[in-house]
């Protein structure tokens, strides 16, 4: 691998990223996933970093799945996120950051769609009006909520209580990055770092000292696939994807995988599970999966936070490797207790794969 | 005889013009922007079909042509159209009044990095056709291994035939050349396996089919329809190739100890900025554009300016000679004209 | 007439004696076992027409006029002819003149009846002075003289093969040597004894005059001994080597004889009738003059009598190659004077090889097959309809849909002639087995010939007319379909034209016609297609023509010859029908037709072509 | 345990894993046999593909990337007819390369 080479594409690849006052949108999946993480996301942005990010209760999905699995045409899609755009417009943004990968996706779409076709646009705006009265301007900035971490990685590895070095042997850890195919698979130059060698991940992962590895499989899709996984049938493809993944970047002996989307990581997360029980290999050491964070739960891991306030205990693959390595201090027995100090209960353990 | 004829670009195309203007009286000028003559065939090993040593073409050609008045290092500064001649700035400071110019400004190597899919500058396996002519000429390539050479690549098509490229035009020479390079690897290493990887395989020109039934009968190198999708790094530094094998229909991969890109042939920057100082139109493939591309290539659409070579388009060596012989011809017509 | 010695016996009479028991033993044993390893059947067929007075006098009469006279030879050239049939027959009647002779002399033979009758002169002193003495003498003279001018030509054949129309010979192995110089020495060597012995046991014109001039020179009749010794030598080496030379042809080839008449077949490819055919082998090399594939000199040791040869020795490897190689065109079978069927030997020699995955046709539904083919179309052209009503079944074939010209005009012609008809291959069928029949891939082709069989037989039809000759072979060898009439396309269209159903309009375009392997030497259709073409227009023959016509070499018989290897022996089958300087080629196998066309100066058509061509709708 | 679901195997052909030492002995006996160009004039002439996809064409491929099964599938009706010889473009004795197929692969084979 000639590093030189890839820094040249990353050269290639940058985008404008405002630094401040950013409408955030969130993800429909997300929350249900790994909650802390857009949570996270809005703490490290607003309290630690002391960014503007306004979010609404009034937005609504952004129609990306529906109009993947193919259930919903275009222009219906088109005009729920021009109310999307709309609430920003309201709220005096113009900058327009989503947490979700699809979402990311879908607006750059359709920014372009109606980039090359005015008259597009110009029906959907008909149509948003007719539909609620609404007006919208296209927003002057669209980033995906990674890409923010990614612009504010040096600040936070400034602040940072913890490096991505392993602590027993002093060697950065090596992470594996993976990309929401949605990031910059469909517009290169709309992700940090092009499509080939995205460096969103890399740049936060370099900077709190952790080393990339690159895996033959870095490009393949987690497998979800949305209409892959949502039809049951389908669902031993999708498996079949995240299996591929593992089995390629097994040899590298990654400590952690980190990820930009929504379903990225909870496949790869609970996967390892099925996998572990259907074929009986696990990939991590000792009978333990490997980790999948979401980069919110690393920054947050990072700057110093509580694993447990953060929602680690929600990981299917237990973290408590990782966090020994990297020297977090953690409370076991906090681990299933909720913030409100309520007990949250413990799962069923599963058969092969090695859990705390 | 006193005319001036000012060749641009001293490639082969530039040096079989000036040798036959020679022949014919005049005394042409060649401007060359880099240090040597014969251009991309100077830095080629040998020619298909025959596998003639490149660089006896190249100096005998530099030999025939050496009475011209010939500037090495030497790129045109500016052009202005006088009344009914050009005149030329060199960057050594000479200016050249000039009827007749003879554009052989060739063509340019596609940049393999552009189809980042394929790893040319970030994978350390993987070399561009340019590259490995490189390594027959000198043996010098650290990227080609020459002990465990197992498995070897050639992916055809590198940024031609490429919406995604912007090279939509096929650049002709390649399928022959991978043939022919797969062959020579293949006469290096014996025991490697040969793959090329080809969208179509057009074997157009005089002895190339020959050659293409050699390959696979007596070389046994095996061709695979697909075109190559990605290109990965193994954990102990291979590369690892997916293509479908659209013949079976099925994805394939596999592991190989080189790769090598087929980049194609665009026009080169230098035509583009020749052409926009002698206002010249470019046609629709970023070649220099001519009057006929049928009836008359070498012609531009510009009074007393012509052309040679692959300025127009992809050429073969052959054809780019012929078409500098009969651009000869035609300045040599059109200064009788002129008198 | 009396004894010379008392004893009767002397020891040169050792390594003939030895040789004579020795060749007896073996060839009773091979007999024996050749015998043994027929399948039972054809066993029990055999020595049933062993005792059968049909087949027993034409056993006798073959045996006679093949194994004696060389009937077959003599009607090849003349000189070869009495070349072999000099030897052949002159030193039979040597033997037969000789033991007529020591039964009218001598009694109470016992063990001496082993060698007195060839050395009869030396031990007895005779009288030519009386008329049977005189006589017997001549006769033995006469017949010696016989085989000695055999041998005389035997001689120089050796060195110019062409004044006996041979261009090529065999070259002989070493054993092979050792016999020739063997039976060439013995007649020689026996004129010389008898010659030396002449003044005392008597002599003719031939034997006594010699001895005057030996008395001459070698007055001491201790000189006389040496000559019987080496004449002894020379017969028991000949013995001792003919098992393992090609002169083991002529003790088997009088099994081979009865084997033929019996009607048996081969069916192991070593053993029973094959081994008899390998080794009545005269290793005369006839084949390899009539073998297409010599004009590609590096073929000359693939062709027949290098097979047998092969086989004798068990050289697998050899065996495979040149079994694979053969077009199976059958000249060499045809030409053969001790009927080696080449062709057939080499295909038995194919079936015995080992695959590992074997194809299988069970899952190809007849019953669907035959639902394609059930809808009889009467020809438009009712007035020359046929009276008999007659449901033509047209299997075009394979190798016919490469050539789409045949089925189109041959379908044309049955319209014309008003037949009703039907295509049994419209959309591909199957095929009709002959190909992996010559592969050796026997079971697969029954398979085959059993689902062609329902087809058939189910598609109601009375007559199977077929375009290729390939398939018409193994339609007539092969199936049984009782009630239905397999015929080829040159047969049927003779008869629609002698039946007046087609009028042909003759012109005065100058045709050659080649006979298709298959056809011609496979089936025996020779006349038809030259009685078809007759009518049409002026027929010419080609040099080598009937049974003697020379492969296209598009054949499929051959496994192993690439193409490039095949286009010297059509360009040689194409110069062969340049004879007669024809206007246009004609044959009747989409085989020969495409193979033809591809190196032929001149159109080449099927024969359905010239009959569409030149014929219009007859009246009945 | 069972989810309802499970791994599907890839369908992609991975060339370093295909086992072609029996490919390698049919090519020494069949040099021809990569001489082919896929133009699939064999395919489109044979009278078993009818009966059982037969294609020459896609069984050379297919013993090139180890899809010995399916290649042999397809020979099951091959009738050894020999139209694909007369078609054949470059001229390779397809005939005899089934008959080398048929003695190289196959259950004994193994």
């Amino acid at each position: 691998m000639i590093y030189q080479g890839k820094q040249k594409i990353w050269a290639d690849y940058q985008k404008e990223i405002p630094d401040n006052h950013w409408f955030y949108v969130r993800s429909c999946i997300r929350q249900n996933f790994f909650p802390g993480s857009e949570k996270m996301f809005l703490e490290i942005c607003r309290n630690v970093l002391k960014k503007d990010f306004f979010e609404t209760e009034y937005h609504t999905t952004c129609g990306g799945i529906a109009y993947h699995c193919d259930t919903i045409p275009q222009e219906t899609v088109m005009t729920i996120v021009a109310r999307q755009f709309a609430l920003m417009t309201e709220a005096g943004y113009e900058n327009y950051v989503a947490s979700c990968i699809t979402s990311f996706g879908n607006y750059a779409e359709i920014i372009e769609t109606w980039r090359e076709f005015p008259e597009v646009e110009t029906r959907i705006r008909e149509l948003l009006w007719k539909a609620c009265r609404r007006e919208f301007k296209i927003p002057k900035n669209l980033a995906h909520a990674s890409d923010l971490i990614y612009k504010y990685r040096n600040e936070i590895a400034a602040r940072a209580k913890y490096r991505l070095v392993n602590r027993y042997t002093g060697e950065p850890l090596k992470v594996v990055e993976h990309i929401g195919c949605h990031y910059a698979k469909m517009f290169p130059s709309k992700g940090v770092g092009g499509a080939e060698y995205p460096y969103v991940l890399c740049g936060m992962i370099e900077s709190w000292g952790g080393n990339v590895i690159d895996y033959p499989e870095r490009r393949h899709c987690c497998g979800y696939g949305f209409r892959q996984y949502h039809v049951k049938a389908n669902r031993g493809y999708s498996l079949s994807n995240t299996y591929k993944k593992f089995e390629s970047m097994e040899p590298y002996h990654p400590d952690f995988i980190l990820t930009n989307c929504p379903g990225c990581p909870y496949f790869m997360d609970r996967w390892q599970y099925v996998i572990a029980e259907t074929e009986g290999k696990t990939y991590g050491g000792n009978g333990y999966g490997i980790p999948v964070l979401t980069y919110e739960e690393l920054a947050s891991l990072v700057l110093g936070y509580d694993p447990w306030d953060i929602g680690m205990q929600l990981h299917q693959v237990a973290v408590e490797p990782l966090l020994d390595k990297i020297g977090i201090a953690y409370d076991p027995k906090e681990k299933y207790k909720g913030l409100n100090e309520k007990d949250l209960m413990r799962p069923e353990l599963p058969g092969v794969l090695r859990c705390c | 005889m006193k005319e001036n004829i000012v060749i641009i670009g001293g490639g082969i195309a530039g040096l079989e013009a000036a040798a036959q203007l020679l022949s014919l009286g005049y005394k042409p000028i060649i401007i060359e922007k880099s240090d040597h003559l014969g251009g991309h065939v100077a830095e080629w090993n040998c020619l298909f079909p025959d596998m003639t040593p490149a660089r006896d073409i190249v100096s005998s050609l530099a030999a025939r042509s050496a009475d011209a008045n010939i500037f090495l290092n030497t790129e045109i500064s500016f052009v202005n159209k006088l009344k009914d001649s050009y005149n030329i700035m060199l960057s050594n400071g000479i200016s050249i009044i000039t009827k007749i110019i003879l554009v052989t400004t060739g063509f340019s190597v596609f940049d393999a990095a552009k189809k980042e899919e394929y790893g040319y500058g970030v994978y350390d396996q993987v070399i561009t056709n340019r590259d490995l002519e490189h390594w027959f000429n000198t043996g010098e390539d650290k990227r080609v291994n020459d002990c465990g050479m197992n498995a070897v690549g050639f992916v055809h098509c590198v940024g031609s035939r490429d919406e995604k490229a912007r090279n939509p035009q096929c650049s002709k020479v390649c399928c022959i050349t991978a043939v022919k390079q797969a062959i020579e690897l293949k006469q290096k290493f014996p025991d490697a396996m040969v793959y090329c990887f080809y969208m179509d395989l057009r074997m157009f020109g005089k002895k190339y089919e020959d050659f293409y039934i050699s390959a696979q009968r007596d070389y046994g190198v095996r061709f695979i329809r697909g075109r190559v999708s990605e290109v990965s790094e193994n954990i102990d530094g291979r590369v690892i190739v997916k293509a479908e094998d659209t013949l079976s229909g099925k994805p394939v991969k596999v592991t190989l100890d080189l790769l090598v890109l087929m980049a194609g042939m665009v026009c080169s920057p230098d035509s583009t900025r020749v052409a926009n100082m002698a206002r010249l139109p470019v046609d629709s493939d970023g070649f220099l554009k001519s009057e006929d591309n049928v009836a008359d290539i070498i012609s531009s659409p510009k009074e007393g300016v012509f052309y040679a070579g692959a300025c127009t388009g992809p050429k073969t060596v052959p054809e780019t000679l012929a078409e500098a012989r009969a651009a000869a011809l035609k300045v040599h017509l059109y200064i009788k004209g002129l008198e | 007439m009396r004894e010379r010695f008392l004893t009767g016996y002397n020891d040169f009479v050792l390594p003939f004696v030895c040789g004579m028991i020795f060749v007896l033993a073996y060839c009773i044993i091979g007999m024996t076992r050749i015998i043994l390893q027929l399948p039972a059947q054809d066993r029990k067929r055999f020595f049933i027409s062993l005792v059968t007075p049909k087949t027993f006098f034409k056993n006798v009469k073959d045996i006679f006029l093949k194994c004696l006279i060389h009937v077959d030879l003599w009607k090849r050239n003349k000189l070869l002819g009495y070349m072999h049939s000099s030897i052949a027959f002159g030193w039979f009647m040597l033997i037969l003149v000789g033991h007529i002779e020591v039964f009218l002399y001598t009694s109470n033979l016992g063990a001496k009846a082993l060698y007195y009758p060839i050395f009869f002169r030396y031990f007895v002193a005779e009288t030519e002075s009386t008329m049977k003495g005189s006589l017997i003498f001549f006769l033995m003279d006469f017949f010696l003289l016989v085989v000695l001018s055999g041998i005389a030509l035997a001689i120089i054949k050796r060195v110019r093969s062409r004044l006996f129309g041979m261009r090529r010979t065999t070259n002989p192995s070493f054993l092979d040597l050792v016999g020739l110089y063997s039976l060439w020495a013995i007649f020689p060597l026996r004129l010389l004894a008898e010659s030396f012995t002449a003044d005392i046991s008597g002599g003719s014109f031939l034997t006594k005059s010699l001895n005057y001039v030996f008395t001459e020179f070698l007055s001491n009749h201790a000189n006389m001994l040496p000559a019987w010794w080496a004449y002894s030598c020379a017969l028991g080496i000949f013995f001792f080597v003919l098992p393992f030379s090609r002169y083991m042809h002529i003790p088997t080839e009088i099994l081979l004889i009865p084997l033929r008449n019996a009607g048996i077949r081969i069916v192991n490819a070593r053993k029973g009738l094959a081994k008899a055919q390998v080794y009545s082998c005269p290793s005369c090399g006839l084949c390899i003059d009539a073998c297409p594939m010599v004009v590609l000199k590096g073929n000359i040791r693939d062709t027949t009598v290098y097979l047998n040869r092969q086989i004798r020795r068990n050289n697998e490897a050899r065996i495979e190659e040149i079994s694979d190689k053969c077009l199976l065109c059958g000249k060499c079978t045809a030409v053969c004077p001790v009927g080696v069927e080449g062709d057939k030997l080499r295909i038995a020699q194919r079936s015995v090889r080992k695959y590992s995955y074997s194809p299988d046709y069970s899952n190809i539904s007849a019953e669907k097959e035959a639902m394609m083919c059930n809808k009889f179309v009467t020809a438009p052209n009712n007035e020359v309809s046929s009276a008999d009503n007659e449901k033509v079944l047209y299997f075009a074939g394979c190798m016919t849909a490469l050539t789409p010209v045949i089925r189109k005009t041959t379908e044309s012609v049955l319209e014309k002639a008003g037949v009703e008809y039907e295509i049994m291959d419209k959309d591909g069928g199957l095929c009709c087995g002959r190909p992996l029949l010559m592969a050796g891939r026997q079971d697969q082709a029954r398979q085959l010939v059993e689902k062609n069989t329902e087809i058939i037989m189910a598609s109601g039809a009375d007559t199977l007319l077929l375009s290729c000759p390939i398939c018409y072979r193994i339609f007539r060898e092969n199936y049984t379909l009782p009630g239905i009439e397999v015929i080829h396309h040159t047969e049927y269209f003779e008869r629609l034209v002698l039946s007046g159903r087609l009028r042909m309009r003759r012109d005065n375009t100058k045709y050659v016609y080649h006979d298709p392997c298959e056809l011609g030497r496979g089936c025996g259709v020779y006349e038809q297609p030259r009685n078809v073409i007759a009518s049409a227009g002026v027929l010419v023959e080609a040099a080598r023509n009937r049974k003697e016509s020379i492969c296209c070499g598009g054949s499929l018989g051959s496994l192993t010859l690439g193409f490039d290897k095949r286009k010297a022996m059509t360009e040689n089958a194409i110069s062969n029908l340049m004879a007669g300087s024809p206007d246009r080629i004609v044959t009747a196998c989409p085989l020969c037709m495409s193979t033809f066309s591809r190196y032929s100066d001149r159109p080449v058509e099927d024969i359905a072509q010239v009959v569409d061509r030149t014929s219009e709708a007859g009246k009945l | 345990m069972d989810f309802g679901f499970k791994l599907s195997p890839s369908s992609a052909i991975n060339l370093d894993k295909v086992d072609l030492s029996r490919f390698e002995k049919l090519h020494g006996i069949e040099p021809d046999i990569i001489k082919c160009m896929a133009c699939g004039s064999c395919t489109s002439s044979c009278p078993a593909n009818r009966f059982s996809g037969m294609s020459l064409r896609k069984v050379i491929l297919d013993l090139q990337r180890g899809r010995e099964k399916e290649a042999l599938g397809m020979l099951r009706n091959c009738m050894l007819c020999g139209k694909c010889t007369m078609v054949c473009p470059r001229g390779i004795n397809t005939r005899h390369l089934i008959l080398s197929i048929c003695r190289i692969y196959g259950e004994d084979g193994k």
